[in-house]
């Protein structure tokens, strides 16, 4: 099959490779762009004028702009690597086997039925939503809307870019790599700073790659070509193409985004081939990012073929693409006759331009005579003709006149040049208006930013050559180091004229006005907005959408706005701007995550012997660390292995791996009262070798934390906090000890990882123990409950404490993390012919539920005090002061119809946690007086038993209460919270 | 002029050149009865509810900028009504239920969609917790209830349910009162309703200062002019406590920064409001297309209406490795807003220390689901001087005795 | 991103180091003799400043201690970094 | 019981190489007290200096010291010198005003070198905001793919990174995806 042709392709020119033809599809059809094209380009090379159908009204558009400015141009496509569900033509680089797909119009781009909303157009004015669809409610037409909106369908399916993330620092970031980011950069090249230069672009040069002006004796375009050759070879000089500046954040910050394209071939997949986020900080900064043409508001303005003057130079200079083959141009500057230049040097035909200016520069009406083309002035354009695509515009005078009409197919619109100071806006600071630029330009700048070229404020070359200049200056002096000699190269560029503001062409219809292209906002749409009130910038902006859409209004913020003024009667500086959010342009959420999916989501912890578990048949469930919440190997299902992991414990011996359990060292002669001052039990009366439990509160009093002190001895004790909380612990000891009591002598180590924990509960712990041989004497009259020994098993130290969360004889053994596994895998040994079971935590929280054990943040919430779960005489007895004891004096801590911890026996059902104690006798909806904190069936007692926090629950132990959970009532007596053992004989056995 | 579908075909047939302003602006006047601090959700409603339930019509509303600029506008507009103490859920569900009526009310469409609102369950704990929390909400009159994880795979087609090692979805609680809104037209519609029933609404007047006699303050000073006032309320969230400075009393509320984000519009492809607290991110789908995503709060005390990109970068990674598929779109804009913030993360509501002033904050980051009952309430404590009793356990002085309304510590982070 | 320099391990820490920890310089009364005003007072009220705030950070991520920082709560701008027995320069307060 | 470490290598291309750096012991030195005070007979009963000032790693002819916080250092040494350094710390401070912790387990070390293995670091997080970065000799404590890290310069290209090591394998597995 022949390549198809490319009708719009220039002869020559441009700086595509045409030895490098790229295949790709659009709508399904073969088409054939060039190396260094966009798919915009390329398609319009292709001869595509008809790109989109409008959001609201479904008018045809065709490309307004050529770049991230243009609001119309959004399509779908799937390149080699993955898949854009609505992006803009112009920003994408042209990849062989791209499929490109229109993402509006049905049932085709060309015959769109949804284009009868044009005759609705009258009542679906701006913001008709908010005064209808409210009978009988919004439910009955919002699925409707919502089909009609959005750009794209999301392809589950879809391979993401592969994307990576880069920290970085450097000295000056240039943000920007036209005519005054590379003068800056070339003035800095020398000074031995760290400067890093990004710019948007596949080469540097930006608009200096479609200007006729010559730089120091060559064409710009070359000069720039020369310029980032000796910036690549400067060592202290980074240059990034391709990548955009996203956003601006405080101390410097910045994110950029960077892509790395490959062209393809039938061979090698093309497109964007990954993707890498960078963090940034510099040290100074210089913003030159220039400036995005605006379009003139007309009636018809928006009709296909109706372009940017900056758009068609772009085309015509980088792509060797004629966007039309009669271009008009409609200007109120000079910029418009560049475009008028660059196409008849290109062979186009250029019918006439109009300038609204009486008296343009003389040398551009010279130049225009020459090639014989008409030059309009003190005119304006008040109307365009064609269907799908452009055929014709009518012209008049200023203030009325004989109207001409002139045949073209393409219509170059110059409106002067908004400065992009999108960045500066990201650090809040606010624009200001300009008059004789017509444009807003960055107000204050944040500390070491400098603007150059037109991003300070449109200029000439030369000056932003000069700014560019002062500025490389300037952070040489900040940054301490010689400037080097450089001076701005001699430009050759005729003195222009300045702009004359003309925001509103001609008096016809105000709705077929365009404003904001891709939201469909035309002029009657703010006289609307205007009319009822919405007079602030930010109300029109919300009211109307102008300025809201994916193009981030660039084209239509300033236009908009002046409309606001000129209607309101107020000056563009009253009026101000929106403010530009971050980011500059959309970024895939993809390239934000990063990599960090699945198991690098969030950083897991693993326990010293997981691998060990995960062979025992554990499964892991994330308590903070990756825990074994029951074992396959104990039974077919969760609470088969659960009961049969209990009754081990009860009957023989349970193995739990408890490393992850908190362990702090506080140490120093003052270790013991520094402790004593967080926990409320009293510790100064710990002795050497022992352990005490106790419960920890925040200064409001309400329970944070539980567990045991170990006294080691006098100078150094052993914190034990839960595991959840053990580093939030060790933080917190620390932040006492450094802020309000620095004079204490007292160290504080946190060494929870240094050591794998095992708990051997059950009968049969002490004879497991013994069967270690370590090197201390185990009986119960040498070890007994609540003590601790320090010693040595196979010369290996070891820490073992004999305390119980179960309720049975319970030894925790300590081993450092390297022999956790080992330490496991005797201990199953040991246990195995007495059928000892792994214990997951499960069923470990069962069994401390039988015994009656507190599970902190289980049977204590965001209020729950010592005095709550019956703490009160061990608070009334400590007298030294404890963090939070203050708070237990306030009202509420003292009041009775607080929520008590107690115990519950079912009488029938089951009980569940969350089940609600209801107030008596009532049904739901009803008041309740707590509910069921902890609950389980107790294999020992063989009834449901449960942990509840209920008003007054200590004085109404032996009442009977009834439970709400899921539809079901559950009666229950009320009592004491210990179900086994209440003697303790078991664990002091 | 009555909004329709008949005024729009009237009004579009004669071009669209006779609709009226949706509210009057007009100049200060020397002295109103009652004057509200705050042109956002909470100060309009305020306004609306004063002149409705109560009659009082000489009513200013200040406000420093344009109505609806601060956390009304900023928000990412859900609704729900599913707190778990007893005073907190007939406190916002009479919110939903104002707010499930409000478009008739006031003749403007809120656009309230009940899509449901789903919060993920990842673990057995969360599990047990979100059965309280379906059981007490039922005690307490209002709906919510446990969907399993085959259910939520079928109400989120593009969720990762299967391979998601860190966070399994076990199921979800879901309250199918639950929703979005449109956020601006909530502040204009009351504006509107407001501003018909004689309500002054004054726009770009920040409050320069307080004249005071005695413990009660008899005028403001603003950008434009002293304004005498026999009543004062005060609804400016975030900046309460530069309010209370003038007025010369403290707040136990830190203000701090909450980002939002919104996606590149495109077709519907989540038609629930769904939230996952353990990985910290919600999200919604807006009418026009865009996904709405929010978080966890920045982390410092910040008057500063922007946020920081670690929030942004966390908030997304999160919702990405929820929904992979996600991964392809754009994010298009992120703003942020600043919330008040308390110690138990339940509003201020009714009497401050200075006589003839009334508060409403401390909404934190849930502000916009409470305007209308945060407006009526603020509305009824001004007009009678005592708390409405859906107030009574939310006044200031409850941090005295310590008796907190703990709803962070008992349901998670709330939005 | 807020970025300072520590004053213990002297290196430059960004926000994700750093721990934020509240208003700087709120005295805990004495226990035994604050009434219910003085402790709910410490416990609960902030000046949460508008302004330049005077506040903790801590080098979680690095040598783990807290220091007093003076930074403005609009444009974040840092004035002041001392450690955390200092007191303030600019501070009224004291 | 014999030894299983968290990691052993990943193989990563000529140009980077990371292995988990095993044979040495650790102790972890709090002091009660300023380090003003304590320093010296500390450097005595450890064998090599403390450093009172963060940055560079104390090296003596078999062990070194690195300061963590004005009260804290970690000290490398060689195993067999593991229990001597304990009980010659306690000795000369019997009432814990230094107090040495084991810590041999606490932390893996992963030893990172080779041309590219700055570029792995940077992907990770700032390793320095420093205009210099981090200086060689020096070590520092820092987030590394969003997990607490001790990071120590050995040259221009040669990295150790210490780790907690219950967050070993996903640092592991975070650096096998790059």
């Amino acid at each position: 099959m022949a390549a198809p042709s490319n009708p719009y392709r220039v002869g020559e020119g441009g700086l595509i490779d045409r030895t490098r033809p790229l295949a790709f599809h659009f709508n399904g059809q073969r088409m054939q762009g060039y190396a260094g094209d966009t798919v915009a380009s390329a398609l319009i090379a292709n001869g595509v004028s008809l790109i989109a159908r409008s959001f609201k009204y479904h008018r045809p558009r065709g490309f307004l702009g050529s770049g991230l400015e243009d609001p119309n141009a959004m399509v779908e496509i799937r390149d080699g690597y993955g898949f854009d569900a609505a992006v803009r033509a112009g920003q994408v680089r042209l990849a062989a086997g791209m499929q490109v797909r229109s993402v509006s119009g049905w049932p085709s781009l060309n015959f769109d039925i949804g284009a009868l909303a044009g005759y609705a157009a009258k009542f679906i004015k701006a913001g008709f939503y908010y005064k209808t669809f409210m009978w009988p409610n919004w439910h009955l037409y919002e699925p409707l809307i919502r089909r009609t909106t959005g750009f794209g369908r999301v392809d589950a399916n879809a391979r993401p870019h592969p994307r990576r993330q880069h920290h970085a620092t450097c000295d000056v970031l240039i943000i920007g790599g036209g005519a005054a980011g590379i003068a800056t950069a070339s003035a800095l090249g020398g000074s031995g700073l760290r400067v890093i230069l990004a710019d948007d672009q596949p080469q540097l040069g930006g608009s200096l790659l479609w200007s006729d002006i010559e730089i120091g004796g060559t064409s710009a375009a070359a000069w720039a070509g020369d310029r980032q050759a000796a910036l690549d070879g400067a060592a202290a000089v980074q240059v990034l193409t391709d990548t955009v500046v996203t956003g601006a954040y405080e101390g410097n910050m910045f994110t950029l985004l960077q892509s790395f394209h490959t062209d393809g071939s039938p061979e090698a997949p093309g497109g964007i081939a990954s993707e890498c986020l960078w963090k940034l900080r510099a040290g100074s900064v210089v913003l030159a990012t220039g400036s995005v043409e605006r379009p003139l508001v007309f009636a018809g303005n928006d009709r296909p073929g109706v372009m940017l003057a900056s758009a068609v130079r772009k085309y015509l200079a980088v792509h060797g693409v004629a966007p039309a083959r009669e271009l008009a141009v409609f200007t109120n500057n000079d910029a418009g006759y560049a475009a008028a230049f660059a196409a008849l040097k290109a062979g186009v035909r250029v019918p006439a331009v109009i300038d609204v200016r009486d008296a343009p520069p003389k040398e551009f009406m010279q130049r225009l005579a020459a090639a014989s083309v008409r030059c309009i002035t003190g005119a304006e354009v008040i109307g365009t003709s064609g269907g799908r695509q452009l055929d014709g515009i009518t012209v008049v005078p200023l203030g009325g006149g004989a109207r001409q009409h002139i045949r073209c197919d393409g219509l170059a619109l110059s409106g002067g040049a908004t400065p992009l100071v999108h960045l500066t806006a990201h650090r809040g600071s606010k624009p200001v208006y300009k008059a004789d630029v017509a444009a807003f330009v960055s107000g204050d700048l944040p500390e070491d930013w400098h603007a150059v070229g037109d991003a300070c404020s449109p200029c000439s070359l030369s000056e932003a050559l000069t700014q560019a200049h002062d500025a490389a200056r300037a952070i040489c002096r900040r940054e301490g180091v010689a400037a080097p000699e450089f001076s701005p190269p001699d430009v050759a560029q005729t003195p222009g004229l300045p702009i004359q503001a003309h925001w509103r062409a001609g008096t016809g219809n105000p709705s077929d006005m365009f404003v904001d292209f891709q939201n469909d906002v035309t002029v009657q749409d703010i006289e609307l907005a205007v009319l009822e009130g919405y007079v602030s910038v930010e109300h029109l902006k919300r009211y109307t959408t102008l300025g809201m859409g994916t193009d981030q209004g660039r084209t239509s913020n300033i236009n908009g706005l002046a409309i606001l003024a000129a209607l309101t009667g107020r000056d563009m500086s009253e009026v101000g701007t929106t403010t530009f959010r971050p980011p500059y342009t959309a970024v895939r959420l993809g390239a934000i995550a990063g990599d960090r999916q699945g198991p690098l989501f969030r950083p897991e912890r693993l326990i010293p012997a997981h691998a060990l578990h995960v062979r025992a048949g554990a499964v892991f469930e994330d308590f903070g660390w990756q825990r074994p919440d029951w074992y396959r190997s104990n039974g077919a299902d969760r609470e088969a292995a659960v009961r049969a992991e209990m009754a081990a414990v009860r009957s023989t011996l349970g193995i739990f791996d408890g490393s992850p359990l908190g362990k702090i060292e506080i140490s120093g002669p003052d270790a013991a009262a520094f402790l004593d001052r967080f926990y409320v039990s009293n510790l100064r009366t710990l002795k050497p070798g022992r352990i005490r439990y106790s419960v920890m509160t925040g200064e409001d009093g309400v329970i944070f934390d539980d567990g045991v002190v170990t006294c080691v001895d006098e100078t150094l004790y052993l914190a034990g906090p839960t595991s959840a909380h053990a580093d939030e612990v060790a933080n917190r000891l620390e932040r006492w000890r450094q802020t309000e009591w620095p004079e204490l002598r007292v160290g504080i180590a946190s060494v929870t990882s240094n050591w794998a924990s095992f708990a051997v509960a059950g009968p049969r712990a002490r004879t497991t123990l013994a069967a270690l041989q370590p090197d201390f004497d185990v009986s119960n009259a040498a070890f007994p409950h609540m003590s601790y020994r320090a010693g040595r098993i196979d010369g290996i130290p070891v820490r073992v404490s004999r305390i119980s969360f179960t309720g049975e004889l319970q030894y925790e053994i300590n081993v450092p993390a390297r022999y956790g596994q080992g330490l496991m895998r005797r201990l199953m040994d040991i246990s195995e012919p007495a059928c000892g079971r792994l214990i997951g935590m499960e069923a470990w929280l069962r069994l401390r539920l039988e015994k009656g054990y507190l599970h902190v943040g289980s049977d204590t919430n965001g209020r729950t005090t010592p005095l709550d779960i019956g703490m009160a005489r061990v608070v009334a007895g400590k007298h030294a002061d404890f963090i939070g004891k203050r708070s237990l004096a306030l009202a509420y801590a003292q009041s009775a119809d607080r929520e008590q911890l107690v115990g519950l026996r079912a009488e029938s059902g089951q009980l569940r946690v969350g089940g609600r104690v209801l107030a008596d006798g009532a049904m739901p909806p009803c008041r309740t007086e707590g509910y069921v904190t902890s609950a389980c069936h107790s294999p020992t007692l063989g009834i449901s038993i449960g942990l509840a926090l209920i008003e007054r629950g200590h004085s109404r132990l032996g009442e009977r209460v009834r439970i709400f959970d899921s539809g079901t009532i559950v009666d229950a007596e009320i009592c004491p919270p210990v179900f086994y053992d209440p003697e303790n004989e078991r664990l002091q056995a | 002029m009555r909004y329709s579908l008949k005024s729009l075909l009237v009004n579009g047939f004669r071009g669209n050149r006779h609709w009226t302003p949706a509210w009057r602006s007009p100049a200060p006047r020397a002295r109103y009865d009652v004057v509200i601090i705050g042109g956002g959700g909470h100060g309009l409603a305020t306004a609306y509810y004063l002149a409705r339930e109560h009659g009082i019509t000489n009513i200013a509303v200040l406000e420093k900028g344009w109505i609806g600029g601060g956390n009304t506008g900023r928000n990412t507009t859900n609704v729900r009504s599913d707190y778990m103490f007893p005073e907190s859920a007939a406190l916002y569900d009479f919110s939903l239920r104002l707010y499930e009526r409000l478009a008739h009310d006031i003749n403007y469409n809120i656009m309230l969609s009940q899509r449901g609102w789903l919060t993920l369950i990842h673990d057995h704990h969360q599990m047990e917790s979100a059965r309280h929390k379906a059981n007490w909400l039922i005690c307490n009159g209002v709906d919510g209830e446990i969907v399993e994880r085959a259910g939520v795979a079928r109400m989120l087609p593009l969720l990762n349910i299967d391979d998601n090692p860190r966070y399994p979805v076990l199921g979800a609680f879901l309250q199918r009162r639950g929703g979005t809104i449109r956020h601006d037209a909530v502040a204009w519609g009351y504006a509107r309703a407001a501003s018909r029933l004689g309500v002054d609404i004054i726009e770009n007047c920040a409050v320069t200062g307080f004249e005071r006699a005695g413990d009660a303050i008899t005028a403001i000073e603003t950008g434009r002019g002293r304004i005498a006032a026999g009543k004062i309320g005060v609804a400016v969230a975030g900046h309460s406590s530069v309010i209370a400075d003038m007025a010369g009393f403290r707040l136990p509320v830190t203000s701090r920064c909450l980002q939002a984000m919104v996606s590149e519009p495109v077709k519907p492809i989540l038609d629930h409001v769904v939230i996952s607290p353990a990985t910290g991110v919600y999200i919604n789908q807006t009418q026009k297309g865009e996904l709405v995503i929010g978080g966890m709060l920045d982390l410092y005390h910040s008057y500063g209406q922007r946020g920081t990109f670690p929030t942004i970068e966390k908030v997304l990674t999160a919702a990405v490795e929820m929904f992979p598929a996600f991964a392809s779109m754009r994010l298009m804009r992120h703003w942020a807003g600043i919330v008040d913030i308390v110690p138990d993360s339940s509003p201020i509501l009714g009497a401050t220390p200075v006589s003839n002033m009334f508060i409403n904050c401390g909404w934190g980051t849930g502000g916009f689901k409470a305007i209308p009952a945060g407006g009526f309430l603020l509305a009824h404590a001004i007009a009678t001087g005592i708390p409405h009793p859906l107030a009574e356990a939310f006044a200031l002085n409850r941090f005295r005795t310590n008796r907190l309304v703990d709803e962070g510590a008992a349901a998670g982070i709330a939005h | 991103m807020i970025v300072i320099r520590c004053p213990y391990c002297n290196e430059l820490r960004h926000e994700e180091e750093l721990e934020y920890g509240g208003e700087a310089d709120v005295v805990r009364p004495d226990p035994g003799s604050a009434d219910d005003i003085d402790w709910t007072d410490y416990l609960y009220m902030r000046t949460n400043t508008k302004g330049v705030h005077f506040e903790q950070w801590c080098c979680r991520a690095g040598c783990g201690q807290w220091f007093k920082v003076a930074r403005h709560t609009v444009s974040h701008e840092i004035t002041e970094v001392i450690p955390y027995d200092k007191k303030f320069a600019h501070q009224d307060r004291h | 019981m014999q030894s299983r470490s968290a990691l052993t290598s990943v193989p990563m291309g000529d140009d980077l190489d990371i292995y988990e750096e095993t044979g040495h012991a650790h102790v972890l030195c709090t002091a009660a007290l300023d380090a003003g005070i304590i320093a010296a007979p500390l450097g005595r009963a450890l064998g090599v200096d403390v450093p009172l000032a963060p940055g560079p790693v104390m090296v003596g002819e078999d062990r070194a010291a690195m300061w963590l916080s004005p009260r804290s250092w970690l000290i490398r040494l060689p195993e067999a010198a593991e229990d001597q350094v304990m009980q010659a710390v306690l000795a000369r401070f019997p009432e814990r005003t230094v107090h040495a912790s084991r810590y041999s387990d606490q932390l893996c070390w992963l030893g990172i070198e080779g041309a590219a293995s700055a570029d792995l670091l940077a992907a990770g997080g700032f390793i320095s905001l420093e205009r210099d970065g981090l200086p060689i000799g020096h070590i520092k404590r820092t987030l590394f793919a969003d997990v607490p890290v001790l990071i120590w310069r050995r040259a221009q290209s040669d990295w150790s990174v210490a780790v907690e090591r219950s967050r070993a394998g996903y640092l592991a597995a975070w650096i096998a995806r790059i």
